[in-house]
């Protein structure tokens, strides 16, 4: 990790295909920087002043040499356009089967929260091989999770979650920084990143004796803040909502996603589960980042009972790459799911204000 | 210092005469009543929107040319005129290239995520 | 302009110079030529105070754990060195030395347009900077020179709102220029002097000026909006409040992108001016250049969400802003291409602003192709935030726009002062500046590439090889630019006089007589002619 | 004009660096507009920021909105419409050099910028009232003396302030505009008391009316976006 190189290791499945267009790029320039410095040099030489009074021909200019160099760079510049986008796009996709893994940045250090319960901070252990999502978060200001030898780096903006995924290639320890000037500790704000053979991530998660995870923790949140005496009976249900789609009092549909559960939490107003109330209190500056990623663990966990997408629809339907059983009993209810057996039932005593209501 | 491009600025100013300025004006506050009365009506807003937008701009126009001079003067005060707005025009729609196609927070799209992600990459 | 009269300066009468010596004189001069020279001491005083934090930097990192000061105080010096470099020289340097002083001469005209409006311009960017200085006294503040909200909004202590209102006010110099200038061009051209006869370095400041008028007020109000939001602890950018921080990010680089270009703009109309008075010829394809320009103000307004690719902005704006950003390297290619096509059977001679020029194209060149692999999406996930894009910057700004303002120095200073420098010494700095700056930022792509982030205080030792490298050139390169100073300073006194014409150069300014007189020219000038006539030029036996 | 700068030898009315009087003129003319493109960016950046959040808290802005007193604004859009017209005859006045026609639509335009302002002073103590100054005593909880209704009780009111912040810092800056314009036009009339301008030679006024019909469009588009984009 710490010896000296000219060039970064290739630890990730994006490091080669950046490495790839890094070369191609170098490869352009260092043809235009050589090409103008032997230009220059010949000229300066060839047609020094030779005497004081030396007056040279006027040229006025070239027509087909002014196309030529305004075409040619023109094309190349496409082209690393379009590769660059490739890349990029490919970098934001998500990759099936990924394990999440809960990313934490605040002044001044990252926090890492494995589904089974390992915790790290400034350290993040993850099986070679294996796809990873992150979904980071922060708490206070602006932070960028950034893995040189993985080739990825994400700002992590506070109020919503950002995601990324890789796979890692190789085994080793390499650097974790953190990019974006955050204050004072901005440069403490490192760590170390472990790639490990998927036999031995095991051994080493199961030598973690977690005090207790994640989605435990979630669930002890979830009773103890009060979530539990609305949802299931007054509020949907949890269960199944993760990556399901969910319908909203303005008729659009979203995908329940870390980043809409998390806003549900902090910003409950901002979008309200169809022909329901708004009258989930708002959860801001009462539970830490770090809190609800516990109970989004623990929401996560109340998956199986998800039904599979009905008619309604669009196939097109994005992420969503788990197809639940269709034949578990359903528990509770669960009304913003769609297709929506339309929910008519209001829990008593709360009246739809009329433009909250579903058009 | 009079040069070529100077001087064909330089023809006779006209002006609009008074009963043109309250021409104007009366075509003004007529837009005024009229964009009241439309937002108290609702079309979808919209269309509501679109509407109010439309009036202003067309407010907007009709003192620059008249009361400003723009149609009086010189053909070069056109681009100075225009600029500041078409400016404003880039920094909205690029801005908005970004908003209106975010997906974090998600689902400002019906749709949720962009659909190029549909498809989960396998490694 | 077919022959160089010979007219020695000191044998006639008055001169902008000698005309009175009274501060007075000075400090409420209307005369755009002492307002250039005012500018010209005032950004030279902010250059050294921001080159002083540079040097402060540089030493701190020699070793991993840093050596000299704690890092509250080096996240303050590196906000320092930001902000005074960009908004207190780079960004007025060219245009409000060189453009105050030779515009109007360079369209013929007897002053700038709103000569008064001129003045306020440098006494608010004295005002400005005297904001900024106190900020500084008092501290400082440690946001780095983007601001980023809601660090800089909420919770960064310092002086930012001191900082902020410095920046605000010279912005406003900013487009006080711009607008003088843009009316100048519009409305002073002497007879004859049509559009296309104009000096390409007129048409580059031309172009800045519309980009100075049209980008700085966003950047003015975005700060404002930072300063209404800490005074207040209202939140307009704040997430907890469902403010946007990312919408502060698209405010800021819709100003700050552009404003790259008002450092850059100015110094390719030098280059330009520098490569045909030292080739003898008229630029090859004047027509491209002078379009060139005004194409980058305009396209330059279209890419500012290239510095946010890893911000969380849309995947769909990052692939808009990244294709803008390539189209954006055309109109500069069109430029060097040009430049080097004039050199083609010119009469080449290697004086100071040459040799400055000719760096010029090399470093440039880096800077801007390495600008487009930032540009490229795939790529800036990697590099995004680190040296390299430190060292792409410092490729453009110093060893770009930089090198050009110093070339046009050297180039114009006998037309200013009346006097001619040792130009021994100026090749000597010249080269010293070339291979500093090389040593100093060329370790830095590396080092980018390998990963080391910006703004770190400390860094991991891996790096430490490059960051000696990087700041034993920072040495070499203080002690070029110290140079200068000093013998442009000494031929102040001892420097031979000159005649009109010294380097046997076609144009306005060199047809009046150095330094020029209160009025610029002993008698209205009428052009006849394209510019840059040099296949007519003759000489004399005096010149 | 007269101080600093040097007068033309041959025309006192022009100053020394132009060449005669039109090219003066012209120069002050593009020099303004130049000076307004710039302020239509300067406002622009603020709209630009109030159109992201509006299409992202369409529901919250709605509400912001009708917390507008619409007839109040539209009155005020009224009074700066007329101003405008009588700045508009004040110019046209000043072509035809007629001095005393200068100095009552001068007047007549500041009174109606001055009322402009007082109206909209109105609005801010109404406001301030019901609680909607953001940082100083914004709630979503209205006050009960008042007896006002709580169609406020929006479930975010965090959204509702960011449109009141929107709100202050627009009308603000266009109430700052129209204090500039008011001592701008003051300082004319008394020019023109001491008859400084003549039919060849207003800049000054052309320029300042300019500057204020500016300021007259900046409202034109405040007043919608503020007011009336209420329906949902
Ligand atoms: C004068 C200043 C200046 C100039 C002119 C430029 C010019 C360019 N810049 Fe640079 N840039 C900065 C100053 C400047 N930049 C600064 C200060 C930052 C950092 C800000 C901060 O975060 O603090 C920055 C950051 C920056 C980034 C963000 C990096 C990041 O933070 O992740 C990007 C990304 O796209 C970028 C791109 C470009 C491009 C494409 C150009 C183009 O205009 C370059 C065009 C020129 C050429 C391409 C060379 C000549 C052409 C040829 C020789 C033809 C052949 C070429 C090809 C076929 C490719 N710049
Ligand atoms: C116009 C712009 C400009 C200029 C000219 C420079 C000039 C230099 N810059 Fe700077 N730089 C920036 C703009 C500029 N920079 C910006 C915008 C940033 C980003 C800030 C941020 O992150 O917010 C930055 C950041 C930056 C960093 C990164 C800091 C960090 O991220 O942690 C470094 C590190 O090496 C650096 C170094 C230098 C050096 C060595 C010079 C040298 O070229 C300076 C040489 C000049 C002198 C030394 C002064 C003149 C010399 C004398 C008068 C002689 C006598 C003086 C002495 C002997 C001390 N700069
Ligand atoms: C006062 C009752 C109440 C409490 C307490 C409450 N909620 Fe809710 N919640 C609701 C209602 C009603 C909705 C549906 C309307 C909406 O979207 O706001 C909801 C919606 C949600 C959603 C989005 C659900 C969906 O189906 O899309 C999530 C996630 C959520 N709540 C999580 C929580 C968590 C976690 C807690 C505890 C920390 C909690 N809630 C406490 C009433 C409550
Ligand atoms: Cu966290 Cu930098
Ligand atoms: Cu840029």
């Amino acid at each position: 990790m710490n010896q000296f190189r000219l060039f970064p290791e290739e630890a990730s499945n994006l490091a080669p295909q950046v490495d790839a267009i890094f070369w191609f790029e170098m490869a352009i320039s260092a043809f235009f920087v050589l090409l103008f410095i032997v230009l220059i040099v010949t000229f300066a030489i060839r047609y020094r002043r030779r005497s004081e009074s030396e007056v040279p021909p006027r040229i006025e200019g070239n027509l087909p040499l002014e196309v030529a160099w305004i075409v040619i760079p023109f094309a190349m510049l496409l082209v690393m356009f379009y590769w660059g986008g490739l890349v990029y796009v490919r970098a934001k996709r998500p990759i099936e089967n990924a394990t999440t893994l809960n990313v934490l940045g605040k002044q001044w250090m990252w926090k890492v929260q494995h589904p089974e319960g390992g915790r790290e901070i400034n350290e993040m252990h993850v099986p070679l091989g294996r796809p990873v999502k992150l979904v980071m978060a922060s708490q206070d200001v602006i932070h960028d999770f950034s893995i040189p030898a993985f080739r990825i780096k994400q700002d992590v903006i506070p109020g919503a979650y950002m995601t990324q995924w890789f796979v890692p290639t190789q085994l080793g320890e390499y650097r974790l920084f953190c990019s974006q000037y955050c204050g004072n500790g901005h440069s403490q704000m490192i760590g170390r990143i472990v790639v490990m053979n998927a036999s031995d991530y095991q051994a080493w998660l199961a030598g973690f004796v977690p005090d207790e995870s994640p989605s435990a923790a979630g669930k002890r949140l979830f009773e103890s803040w009060g979530c539990a005496a609305c949802h299931g009976q007054r509020a949907p249900t949890m269960a199944g909502l993760y990556q399901s789609k969910v319908l909203l009092s303005d008729g659009s549909i979203v995908l329940a996603d870390e980043n809409y559960l998390h806003e549900s939490i902090l910003e409950p107003a901002a979008k309200i589960v169809a022909s329901y109330p708004p009258i989930m209190p708002s959860y801001r500056n009462q539970l830490s980042e770090e809190q609800i990623f516990d109970l989004i663990e623990y929401i996560k966990t109340m998956q199986s009972v998800a039904r599979p997408p009905g008619p309604g629809i669009p196939p097109t339907g994005p992420i969503a790459p788990m197809p639940a059983p269709s034949t578990l009993p359903v528990t509770g209810d669960s009304p913003r799911r769609i297709p929506n057996n339309p929910p008519e039932r209001h829990p008593p005593g709360f009246d739809i204000p009329s433009n909250l209501k579903s058009p | 210092m009079s040069n070529a491009d100077i001087k064909d600025t330089r023809r006779v100013r006209r002006s609009p005469s008074v009963g043109t300025y309250f021409l104007i004006y009366v075509v003004l506050l007529l837009l005024l009543v009229f964009t009241i009365g439309l937002s108290l009506v609702d079309f979808g807003h919209h269309w509501n929107n679109l509407a109010a937008l439309l009036i202003a701009i067309t407010k907007a126009f009709l003192i620059v040319l008249f009361f400003m001079h723009v149609r009086y003067g010189p053909r070069s005060i056109w681009p100075f005129a225009a600029a500041g707005f078409v400016w404003l025009g880039i920094f909205l729609t690029l801005t908005m290239t970004d908003y209106l196609t975010r997906n974090h927070p998600p689902a400002i799209s019906p749709r949720g995520e962009p659909h190029f992600l549909v498809e989960p990459q396998s490694r | 302009m077919t022959s160089i009269p010979y007219i020695p300066a000191y044998a006639t009468a008055e001169t902008y110079l000698n005309r009175s010596y009274r501060i007075r004189s000075w400090l409420l001069t209307v005369d755009h030529k002492r307002i250039g020279i005012l500018f010209m001491i005032s950004i030279t005083l902010f250059f050294v105070v921001g080159g002083a934090a540079a040097t402060l930097i540089r030493l701190h990192l020699l070793s991993p754990a840093g050596t000299l000061v704690r890092v509250e105080t080096y996240n303050r010096l590196f906000t320092l060195h930001g902000v005074i470099m960009v908004w207190f020289f780079l960004i007025p340097s060219i245009p409000t030395v060189l453009g105050n002083f030779l515009l109007p001469i360079m369209v013929g005209a007897r002053d700038v347009a709103f000569p008064k409006l001129n003045l306020a311009s440098w006494y608010l960017f004295i005002i400005g900077g005297s904001f900024t200085i106190l900020a500084m006294i008092f501290g400082g503040t440690d946001t780095g020179w983007t601001f980023y909200t809601p660090y800089s909004s909420q919770f960064a202590n310092g002086h930012v709102i001191l900082v902020i209102t410095g920046i605000f006010v010279v912005g406003f110099s900013s487009i006080l220029t711009g607008i003088n200038f843009i009316v100048t061009v519009h409305q002073m051209r002497a007879p004859g002097l049509t559009w296309f006869r104009l000096p390409l370095f007129v048409w580059a400041i031309y172009a800045t000026s519309v980009v100075q008028v049209l980008a700085t007020p966003v950047l003015a109000i975005t700060l404002a909006l930072v300063g209404i939001e800490r005074i207040w602890r209202v939140g307009i950018f704040d997430p907890a409040v469902g403010g946007d921080p990312v919408l502060f990010q698209h405010m800021f680089w819709f100003y700050s992108h552009p404003a790259v270009y008002i450092m850059i703009l100015p110094a390719f109309g030098v280059e330009s001016e520098l490569i045909a008075a030292f080739s003898r010829k008229r630029p090859f394809g004047y027509g491209f250049i002078a379009m060139s320009s005004v194409a980058i103000a305009i396209i330059g307004f279209l890419v500012w969400a290239h510095h946010m690719f890893v911000s969380g902005i849309s995947i769909y704006a990052g692939l808009v802003f990244s294709l803008l950003s390539m189209i954006v390297a055309v109109p500069s290619a069109i430029k060097v291409f040009n430049w080097i096509a004039t050199l083609y059977k010119g009469s080449i001679a290697l004086k100071t602003p040459m040799l400055y020029a000719l760096g010029f194209i090399g470093l440039f060149v880096i800077g801007g192709l390495t600008g487009v692999m930032l540009a490229t999406l795939g790529l800036d996930m990697h590099v995004h935030d680190t040296y390299f894009v430190i060292a792409h910057f410092h490729y453009i700004m110093v060893g770009g726009a930089v090198m050009a303002y110093m070339g046009g120095i050297h180039y114009w200073w006998p037309k200013m002062t009346g006097r001619s420098y040792s130009d021994f010494w100026g090749r000597i700095a010249a080269i010293t500046i070339f291979l500093g700056f090389n040593l100093t930022f060329f370790p830095q792509f590396v080092m980018g590439y390998l990963g080391m982030p910006r703004r770190y205080a400390m860094y991991p030792p891996e790096f430490a090889v490059y960051n000696i490298l990087s700041s034993a050139g920072a040495s070499i390169l203080a002690a070029g630019y110290l140079l200068p100073l000093i013998y442009l300073t000494l031929s102040l006194k001892y420097g031979e006089r000159v005649g009109n014409n010294p380097w046997g150069a076609v144009g306005l300014e060199w047809e009046t007589s150095s330094p020029p007189p209160v009025h610029n020219f002993h008698k209205p000038p009428v052009v006849t002619d394209e510019a840059y006539a040099y296949h007519k030029l003759k000489f004399t036996p005096e010149s | 004009m007269k101080s600093l700068i040097a007068v033309h030898p041959d025309d006192p009315e022009v100053a020394g660096h132009f060449e005669d009087i039109d090219q003066q003129r012209e120069s002050s003319s593009l020099g303004m507009w130049t000076f307004l493109a710039t302020e239509v960016l300067f406002f622009g950046a603020l709209f630009v920021g109030y159109f992201v959040y509006r299409v992202r808290y369409p529901e919250a802005f709605r509400r912001g909105s009708e917390e507008m007193n619409l007839w109040l604004g539209g009155l005020n859009t009224a009074v700066l419409l007329t101003s405008s017209l009588t700045m508009a005859l004040g110019v046209h006045a000043a072509g035809h050099g007629d001095n005393r026609g200068i100095r009552r639509f001068l007047a007549v335009t500041m009174v109606l910028g001055l009322a402009f302002l007082g109206i909209k002073a109105i609005e801010y103590a109404a406001e301030a009232h019901e609680r909607l100054v953001p940082a100083v005593n914004f709630s979503t909880i209205p006050p009960d003396e008042a007896g006002l209704p709580s169609a406020r009780q929006h479930p975010r009111p965090h959204q509702v302030e960011l449109f009141m912040i929107f709100y202050f810092v627009m009308t603000g800056l266009h109430a700052l505009h129209m204090i500039v314009g008011v001592s701008v036009l003051s300082f004319l009339f008394v020019l023109t008391g001491r008859g400084w301008f003549t039919a060849r030679w207003h800049n000054p006024i052309e320029t300042a009316g300019l500057y204020w019909h500016f300021v007259d469009i900046v409202w034109v588009f405040l007043y919608p976006c503020l007011y009336l984009l209420r329906q949902g």
